[in-house]
């Protein structure tokens, strides 16, 4: 598997759809810890059908929007330590308490962005191998969240496979990851490989095998 | 669509409770211990469950009931020696029931644990004693500890005080106990509460039971006094 | 060692006195967990040089005395099923912070009674080894406490000793006693045996040894 | 005789701090970060010390601050990157501050750990990767687990919103975060707090570290609020 010349790559989904189709697929009434980043967006696009309840693992359930310039209190912050708001219903609790949600399998969808995922479901997300290890709360919710999705870019900035054989990173969590949405398609991790469950439109499956080392298959 | 845990009725509640099932009872004697939704489980007949709660049972009320109309075939507890125990007792001595005895903290620890996701961990608690028997050692520092495993139910039985329909819930004054650490070690917990307030109406620093741990709730808003009905010589059914 | 013609013994301190002394030897400002029975009497001689905090098992931090009949609410009781009261700055916590507060070593003393105290400090006082196995909290308090204090009469009914070289009934805990007040001495757990710290004014150190299976010394 | 555990000033409460202690410092980001205990710590130049906390200091301001003064040798944390740091990143890219990596999670809980007399647990968390090395496993129902210590400390710095003079404690919103199990976790917990009330003013439902905690206090009515000061460009001292 070679790079591919990133000027020759077709455009996926933006990252407004691919959340729309994450936000889709989180079933009313779900507990849901969304990544610093990129998964936020996701929170944007629940339909009116479900109430979702955010968890954020600084000790907050049923956390709210972004608040206004004027409501803005430094003691209310998420785990990317910007400040939020907290819905009615939301709670307080303390780190313990809070991971306790997480590592006793109380959260059911955990979305999170990714560096590498591995065929067998291995994530790595938290480490280039260089400057400052920081982990954050990254292992914890990939061991302990009931259903880890991965909300990614199909290739890398250099346009190098994310979705690959196995991970050359230090690894976030072993065989955690059980569904993928990148730009070029949704995929569930399997026995057999990676499974397509939605492609982009504007792509086919053999060229999102030539951008993926690992078997794809529908 | 907004989320609602209130159930409508005792049957709805009680729907998924099956037979054979582990079902965690809250409550350190009275206070705090689930009455009507055990009543509800005689009412259903439910058989061959195993009970894990601090004691087991008082009178022919509550727990005392449950274990006297023969529907539990195992009680997990601290405690089954209770002044104004009639069933277990009695059920016990013919050896028609079985019984795990566990210290009080290490049970509470335990059930706090399978909610934490801990399968595991080590106390001194026991440490020397009969009920270190068959158990793991291992030294930290010196000391001797024992390797104590996660306790998980199919269902918690809980009464609280208040709840919203996100089933956050509050307790009153010593009657917390065990009921907070059951809810979030069973996979479905179902909780008796006397006032249902809107969401806005719980201070989210005053929750105790976060609502993540709660699947159903079911309003009760005049529970049985177990010391008053014991007096009473009431029997259930 | 026979046992002892129970019309023969020496009266003793009565449990007022040794509830006095044990009252006197808890500092000012103690976390103190009052084990269900005598050891309960303790509050009632605590002298107004001090404060003590009260710890029941049961969720209960700041626990005062038994209400008036028109006070007493059933969810407000004692690890004894007791109705009692709360004092200002007292709190309520679940059943694994309040053992948190025992097994992490935050209760200073621990008051507790006994059938048989070994010589090592081993403590044997929830099972006769007959009945309904039953052990509550008492192996949580006795390894967790940084203080056991045991307060019983010096002998069984029977007139045995219940201070032993080796315990005969199931343990409660191995080690774990530091101070026994009896009606006859109040002893501390050492190396080289039980050490008499105070001795009752009718008895001589002789009579005490004839009345307990393990090696006294002053 | 009643007990105040309220100190008169900074020089008091931090009397017993030694150099080389092990300090738990509470707050996640600036929210319940103990800024002005921290800064007393700079005022009285205790030295090499181990800071255990879920980040390494933001700007020159509170632990950024400390670590900036060289009083501190190593971190142990969950992430020492963050946006606003400056003073770790420096010392730590010339190689004079150690660091001990710990995922959130099993930091949380290895501080609770140790304030509750558990010595070590097993946890899912890090299991294949390379925070697990030299960590013994354990297979429990078929899935493999790793051994996690109890992460005790000589005292916790924590930051409260209101307490009487027992050492009750509220927090303010997800100011809670790591400070009450740290107060757990430590021998000697130092705690400044921006309200003390009297201690019937305290629902006993609603406190959430109780004074058996809680060893000392100070009165801090107007901390400073670590954004503002870093945008002011703030150094201490």
């Amino acid at each position: 598997m070679t790079n591919i010349n990133t000027k020759d790559l077709i455009k996926g989904w933006d990252r407004n759809t691919i959340a729309s189709k994450i936000a889709n697929d989180l079933p009313h009434s779900s507990y849901v810890n969304l990544g610093i980043g990129m998964p936020e967006l996701v929170s944007q696009y629940i339909k009116e059908d479900r109430e979702i309840i955010y968890h954020s693992e600084n000790g907050l359930l049923g956390m709210g929007p972004s608040p206004n310039e004027n409501e803005i209190d430094l003691d209310l912050i998420n785990a990317g330590k910007k400040p939020v708001s907290i819905l009615p219903g939301g709670s307080f609790c303390h780190h313990a308490d809070s991971f306790s949600m997480i590592r006793g399998g109380h959260i059911d969808y955990c979305i999170l962005g990714a560096m590498e995922i591995s065929v067998t479901g291995d994530l790595a997300n938290w480490s280039t191998g260089k400057g400052i290890p920081a982990v954050g709360g990254a292992m914890d919710l990939v061991a302990g969240a009931k259903n880890v999705f991965v909300m990614t870019q199909h290739l890398t900035r250099e346009g190098k496979p994310k979705l690959v054989q196995k991970c050359t990173l230090p690894l976030t969590g072993a065989g955690v990851v059980s569904r993928i949405y990148s730009d070029y398609a949704v995929l569930d991790i399997t026995d057999d490989g990676f499974k397509v469950i939605q492609l982009n439109e504007d792509i086919t499956i053999e060229y999102l095998q030539s951008v993926t080392d690992g078997n794809i298959y529908q | 669509m907004q989320i609602n845990k209130i159930k409508k009725d005792m049957t709805e509640i009680l729907s998924d409770v099956f037979d054979g099932a582990t079902i965690m009872v809250g409550g350190f004697g009275e206070a705090g211990s689930p009455i009507e939704l055990l009543h509800g489980l005689i009412d259903k007949g439910t058989k061959d469950l195993t009970i894990i709660a601090n004691n087991s049972g008082n009178g022919k009320v509550g727990l005392g009931a449950l274990i006297g109309q023969r529907q539990v075939k195992k009680v997990i507890c601290s405690f089954a020696r209770s002044a104004k125990g009639v069933t277990f007792p009695e059920l016990y001595n013919k050896g028609e029931i079985e019984l795990e005895v566990v210290p009080q903290g290490t049970l509470a620890e335990r059930i706090r644990a399978a909610g934490s996701g801990i399968p595991g961990f080590y106390t001194a608690t026991g440490v020397g004693t009969p009920l270190a028997k068959g158990k793991e050692e291992k030294i930290f520092n010196g000391k001797k500890y024992i390797l104590e495993q996660a306790l998980k139910a199919d269902f918690a039985f809980v009464k609280a005080e208040t709840a919203d329909r996100y089933g956050n819930l509050t307790y009153n004054k010593t009657a917390r106990n065990f009921n907070p650490i059951m809810c979030m070690a069973a996979d479905i917990s179902l909780v008796q509460v006397k006032n249902i307030l809107e969401p806005s109406e719980i201070n989210p620093e005053h929750v105790i039971t976060p609502g993540i741990f709660v699947q159903s709730l079911i309003n009760i808003e005049n529970p049985i006094i177990e010391t008053n009905a014991i007096e009473e010589g009431m029997t259930y059914p």
